[in-house]
């Protein structure tokens, strides 16, 4: 009885005390959304930042202190992520954090960060995550507003005039629709139709047919899988001949083979990530890209996707932060943040400043057409 | 036997189910203070006249006359406000509830306090509850259910079920009752001592009473009149030695012989 | 019996509740107490419906979608003080389960489940597409904390208390009703809604009472809700969330008020210790969903007070050895 | 309204609409055997879907093989859960066998998830892929396989139903479960039959759907959700009523994306939906029961 009294007493005190500062280890908190509607972007996410982990401890850690990261998955839920971020802050007590996944979570954890004054370097696309700036956010993924000029730069190219746009209806799509609605008509071209479709509808015949009424030189479809695979395979199906823009949410080998033969023709803006065999040799990106696609397909037996690549610039930018300012405290690693000049990651050239916590621009996308099943780069 | 002192009167009732022809021009009156059964084969329609009667189902035709007031149209919780109350042929004693709250629920608007008064638990609240709980009490006692009262009402054997129910419609003190086969499912003994539970409804508590029951010896000793319906018509009316001898009900019951 | 049992059970409460916050160990936890509370006042609101009425709706986030948004909407682009955005939320959304219960609530069992579960359908793609005035999928943000007369909710401590008065007062009202006419009634239309007309009940009275607060409570939790994360998105109010709501109240146990506070507090808490086994969490939560309908279908509460009943009977029948 | 865009919006309402019905048609013959609606109808499409796609893949069985060995395990599914989750618990409180069938549900999803991943997949069509054109309309060959199909398993249910001697015991124990079981029926085995029937058909319409509308893990819940609408709008227990209702949803739908707005669509349709059961509570093909007092 007694033995039982003492070892509850001695379990209560290791509660109590909880995990305090170790003086020796680096605590970077992510989260991210390995499960639900959201997986295929978290689970890459995840996926590499166990691997940075290992290889970065590998190679001796961060100012030679042991690196933790500790990944909570929110499920694609918005209440998860929001108890994610304050089990991180509170109970973790981490340095820095990664996430979340989507744009809805990073918007709903982003005032916790803000609040216990610790940086939050997000995966998410929206540009309002980042605009205005918040002194302790910063998002590493491209903004939609670069996608949508690098597409409508092309479109325009072609002597396209008349738009027609589907979006899908989840954060992701209307972020795009958003930009989009602005930037059309902002670079002098009509658009002559706003299509919307939801993230599990499996026919957009409907949307199509009347997109094809209202006869647009150009389509632009801003949605992540499957719903683009649909669409495009709905396109063939109606024997429309316009031309199909995706955005970069499809970037991956998964949306050509489900979409099949649909694919062909397609044009989209991609990442360097994705077209990585392609960019010529002395492009900066180019080795770095390499080593990232042949270490994770070889530890995780699957193909990489760009999403992967968001969570290794969020993790590296913090680690170049941290390096910078030989500190791992929060408020150093913020300012070092904002400071970051021409840092090569997987998504392009990072070039922070204190108006900028993305640091990216167009630059960072090449305009590709699938083509025998396959990206090809149609301008750099 | 004046239509005028008729506590309960049925005109002409038709009831159509689809194409089928339920009740067909169906006039009955229960006198008050007295016990009126309502006899008759399997599906003459028994218990579809005291569905109509009591608000269940609409009539196709017809009017209800209850305390010379005409309730034909009326929905069926505003029937009972007006004193009209009856039991099931299948048992329908609430479940979620002990015997004693099963009680009380019958005297739903004679101890009446609003919402508000509950969500504070006013004086008044307190105070309800008390005649209440006191009355329903008072009607177990009445059926002899009193030792049960804080049981869950579905613990109790089938024969004290019926009578849970007895109690719960009387709880009321509605000016009538009436009661769909009450003996049915009960054994000889529990059969005789629901008929002195009825018998007594009607004497201390001066009820009036319409009983539909298959039971014969029950109703042959507690009624005051006898209504014979057969194929959703009435073919006869009477005492009970009325109907004992009518050739017709005979007949109707046993097949006529040829 | 009843009442004296119910006041316990309620210093109990209110005790635990009170004393919840110097036994944690870690603050974190408070927040995930925050959140199960304001979903409990939800689901003891659903649970008045659903285990006492017998009435089904598999549409209840909505309730709390609309007062979480409509406070929202107020505060944040309107300026309206807090209490008030609140207090109009609530309304809302009483209103709109007055309208929507005058039809609905004459359906029986499956067809209420579908006139429900379509109509928060109809209200999850109102807050997801009319993105002008709720921010669309992506949601709303900048929603200023709870404050009332100037004093501002700003710690969780505080929150946490005003979530548990909330909470306790929602219980209060709800045990009172059960156990007065009204609640005689509601469960006496659960039982048989002809046995109930027959003894006078306005049964399509009690059944749109009942449907209205049960809305009322699902919109007061919404309202705690958006002052509490300061952001709300669609996400939050659609099936998923109305389905998470009907397995709080059934797994806590349908029969009882307690039922709803325990099963608000499992099924929030209870993804905290499934964390360690990932994307096992999935398959474990089915699980413990079929084993606990199987094995306790009365709920955790009625399993509970079977252990307990079982505990005290061993005991009692020692000390009489 | 020009013809060929009403005939387009006619012919990918029919499509999406034929899943709805299958749905449909699974979720009520458990309901007309145990008066439960199961939640993990939507499943059983789900994994026909994901095992004619896994076994078409990774084992290179060829497609029709692949097929049948889907929708044989799918039943399979469907007999085991019946036996390991619903018969214990037999007489429950249904709204308890509901919850159990939920929980089912998200198990079944779970193990699907963590066994064959949360991407998206496609199956190949079955017999070509050239787009049929007619009055302008185009349609491709999987949706005359999908209509197709639908009626055969429609024409099958019925001559099974009306004329073998399982049917009508299952028939029976629909309208009265403890006659069926005093006449010899066992009842057990009657709702054992009735999940294996309602898998095998669920398991049939992911099968013929996935090519068309890709399948992942988590594409139950929403085929659930409107197979569940197509039943009640059909009227609850009458399998052709809950094919009709399904078409008329998909139908719904697709010409509500087409001339109301495409981001209200569903909204519509549920409207819609809400309407007719606010006028017509059993449903358009549902007789109103008369309801023993």
């Amino acid at each position: 009885m007694k033995k039982s009294l003492l070892a509850m007493a001695v379990l209560l005190a290791i509660l109590i005390s909880g995990q305090a500062y170790a003086g020796d280890t680096i605590r970077i908190g992510a989260i991210a959304s390995v499960t639900g509607p959201a997986s295929f972007l978290g689970e890459p996410e995840r996926n590499t930042l166990v691997m940075l982990q290992d290889q970065i401890n590998e190679a001796g850690g961060i100012l030679g202190k042991n690196l933790e990261i500790i990944i909570y998955d929110d499920e694609t839920e918005v209440n998860k992520a929001v108890l994610a971020a304050d089990r991180l802050i509170r109970r973790d007590r981490v340095q820095a954090a990664i996430g979340g996944t989507t744009s809805g979570n990073t918007l709903a954890i982003m005032s916790n960060f803000t609040r216990a004054e610790i940086p939050l370097v997000s995966m998410a696309a929206a540009e309002r995550i980042v605009n205005p700036v918040d002194p302790w956010i910063f998002k590493t993924p491209q903004s939609d507003r670069h996608a949508v000029t690098r597409i409508l730069n092309h479109a325009k190219d072609q002597g396209y005039e008349r738009i027609a746009i589907i979006t899908v209806s989840d954060g992701f799509g209307q972020a795009g629709r958003e930009v989009l609605r602005e930037l059309i008509p902002e670079m002098g071209l009509t658009m002559v139709s706003d299509e919307i479709y939801g993230p599990r509808d499996t026919d957009m015949t409907s949307q199509l047919t009347r997109i094809r009424n209202q006869n647009p030189d150009a389509i632009i479809c801003w949605g992540t899988n499957p719903g683009p695979a649909v669409i495009a395979r709905n396109r063939q199906q109606l024997r429309l001949d316009i031309p199909l823009y995706m955005s970069h949410g499809v970037a991956s080998r998964r949306f050509i083979e489900l979409a099949g033969t649909a694919a062909e023709g397609l044009l989209l803006p991609l990442g360097r990530l994705s077209v990585a065999e392609h960019i010529p040799d002395d492009h900066p990106q180019k080795e770095l890209l390499l080593n990232y696609i042949s270490d994770y397909e070889a530890r995780f037996n699957t193909p990489v996707s760009s999403f992967g690549g968001y969570a290794w610039d969020a993790m590296m930018l913090i680690k170049e932060a941290i390096e910078m300012g030989q500190s791992a405290e929060p408020k150093d690693i913020r300012d070092n943040l904002e400071k970051i000049q021409g840092f090569v990651g997987t998504g392009g050239i990072f070039n922070m400043s204190p108006e900028d916590h993305n640091g990216l621009d167009e630059t960072s996308f090449v305009m590709a057409m699938i083509e025998d099943q396959d990206w090809k780069i149609v301008s750099e | 036997m004046s239509k005028n002192t008729a506590l309960l009167k049925c005109s002409d009732i038709y009831v159509r189910f689809g194409g089928v022809m339920a009740l067909s021009g169906v006039t009955f009156f229960a006198e008050k203070g007295a016990i009126t059964a309502l006899i008759g084969p399997n599906g003459a329609g028994k218990t579809t006249l005291l569905n109509v009667i009591t608000g269940m189902i609409p009539q196709s035709e017809g009017s209800i006359e209850f305390k010379s007031r005409d309730l034909s149209n009326v929905a069926a919780h505003i029937r009972s406000q007006e004193g009209m109350v009856r039991t099931f042929q299948n048992l329908e004693v609430f479940s979620h509830m002990s015997v004693l709250e099963n009680v009380m629920t019958g005297a739903h608007n004679r101890y009446n306090y609003s919402v508000l008064d509950s969500i504070f638990k006013t004086p008044r609240y307190f105070a309800r509850e008390t005649e209440c709980r006191d009355a329903a009490l008072e009607k177990l006692n009445f059926v002899g259910l009193e030792k049960e009262w804080s049981l869950p009402a579905l613990d109790l054997p089938y024969g004290k079920q019926r009578l849970l129910e007895l109690a719960r419609s009387i709880c009321g003190e509605p000016e009538l009752i009436l009661l769909d086969e009450p003996a049915a499912g009960l054994n000889s003994r529990e059969t005789k001592n629901l008929g002195e539970v009825i018998s007594a409804i009607r004497q201390d508590l001066g009820i009036t009473v319409v009983l539909v029951e298959h039971d014969m010896e029950l109703v042959m000793s507690i009624s005051d009149e006898i209504t014979v319906l057969n194929f959703g018509q009435v073919i006869a009316k009477g005492t009970p030695r009325d109907i004992q001898n009518n050739q017709e009900v005979v007949e109707a019951y046993l097949g006529s012989e040829d | 019996m009843e009442g004296r049992k119910g006041v316990i059970s309620l210093a109990v409460f209110i005790l635990a509740a009170a004393g919840f916050p110097w036994i944690l160990t870690n603050e974190y936890y408070i927040s995930i107490l925050i959140l199960s509370g304001i979903t409990a006042i939800g689901v003891v609101g659903l649970n008045l419906l659903l285990g006492f009425a017998g009435q089904i709706s598999l549409g209840h986030a909505a309730f709390f979608g609309i007062s979480a948004y409509t406070s929202a909407i107020l505060t944040t682009n309107y300026g309206f003080p807090v209490l008030a955005g609140v207090i109009i939320g609530i309304i809302l959304s009483a209103l709109v389960a007055f309208l929507i219960g005058i039809p609905a609530l004459k359906l029986k069992a499956l067809s209420l489940a579908m006139a429900t579960l379509g109509f928060g359908l109809i209200v999850y793609i109102f807050l997801n597409e009319t993105i002008t005035l709720t921010g669309g999928p992506s949601g709303f943000v900048g929603i200023p904390r709870f404050n009332v007369l100037g004093y501002e909710f700003y710690s969780d401590l505080a929150y946490y208390y005003l979530v548990a008065g909330a909470l306790t007062l929602v219980i209060i009202i709800s045990l009172n009703l059960i156990n007065s006419r009204t609640g005689r009634a509601l469960k006496a239309i659960h039982s048989s809604e002809n046995a109930a007309r027959v003894m006078g009940i306005n049964v399509f009275r009690f059944k749109l009472f009942v449907f209205v607060l049960s809305a009322v409570f699902a919109a007061m939790a919404g309202g705690l809700y958006a002052h509490y994360l300061s952001f709300v998105a669609p996400s939050s109010f659609g099936f998923h969330a109305s389905l998470q709501l009907i397995v709080m109240a059934i797994l806590g146990g349908m029969s009882s008020v307690w039922g709803g506070v325990i099963g608000a507090l499992f099924l929030t808490s209870m993804p905290e210790f499934l964390r360690m086994y990932e994307e096992l969490e999935t398959i474990l939560y089915g699980l413990i969903l079929i084993l606990c309908m199987m094995f306790m279908p009365q709920g955790l509460v009625g399993g509970l007070s079977r252990l307990s009943g079982y505990i005290a009977d061993k005991l009692f029948k020692r000390r009489l050895k | 309204m020009d013809l060929g865009s009403a005939l387009q919006y006619l012919i990918s309402g029919l499509t999406v609409g034929s899943t709805y019905g299958l749905t449909a048609l699974g979720f009520t013959i458990i309901f007309n055997a145990t008066r439960v609606i199961n939640f993990a109808q939507g499943e059983f499409v789900m994994l026909g879907g994901m095992l004619a796609v896994f076994f078409a893949g990774f084992f290179n069985f060829g497609l029709f093989p692949a097929i049948v060995l889907a929708v044989a395990c799918t039943t399979l599914v469907g007999v085991c859960m019946e036996r390991v989750a619903i018969r214990p618990v037999q007489g429950a409180n249904v709204i308890n066998i509901i919850i159990i069938t939920i929980g089912v549900s998200i198990f079944i999803r779970g193990v699907v998830m963590i066994f064959l991943g949360k991407d998206t997949f496609a199956l190949p069509p079955f017999f070509g892929t050239e787009a049929l054109y007619f009055l302008g309309a185009t349609i491709i060959p999987q949706s005359i396989w999908i209509l197709l199909i639908t009626m055969l398993v429609l024409l099958g249910l019925r001559t099974f139903f009306n004329n073998t001697i399982f049917g009508k015991a299952m028939l029976a124990c629909s309208f009265e479960q403890k006659a069926a079981h005093l006449v010899g029926i066992s009842v057990d085995r009657m709702v054992m039959l009735s999940f294996a029937i309602s898998a095998m058909v669920g398991s049939i319409g992911g099968v013929i759907l996935a090519p068309v509308t890709l399948t992942s893990y988590d594409v139950g819940i929403m085929l659930g959700l409107k197979g569940f609408a197509s039943c009640i709008l059909g009227g609850l227990g009458n399998p052709f009523g809950a094919a009709a209702g399904g078409l008329i949803i998909g139908v719904l739908e697709s010409f509500g994306a087409g001339y109301v707005s495409s981001a209200f669509k569903d909204a519509f349709a549920f409207i819609i939906l809400l309407v007719i059961l606010f006028f017509k509570p059993s449903g358009i093909f549902g007789r109103a029961d008369i309801e023993r007092v």
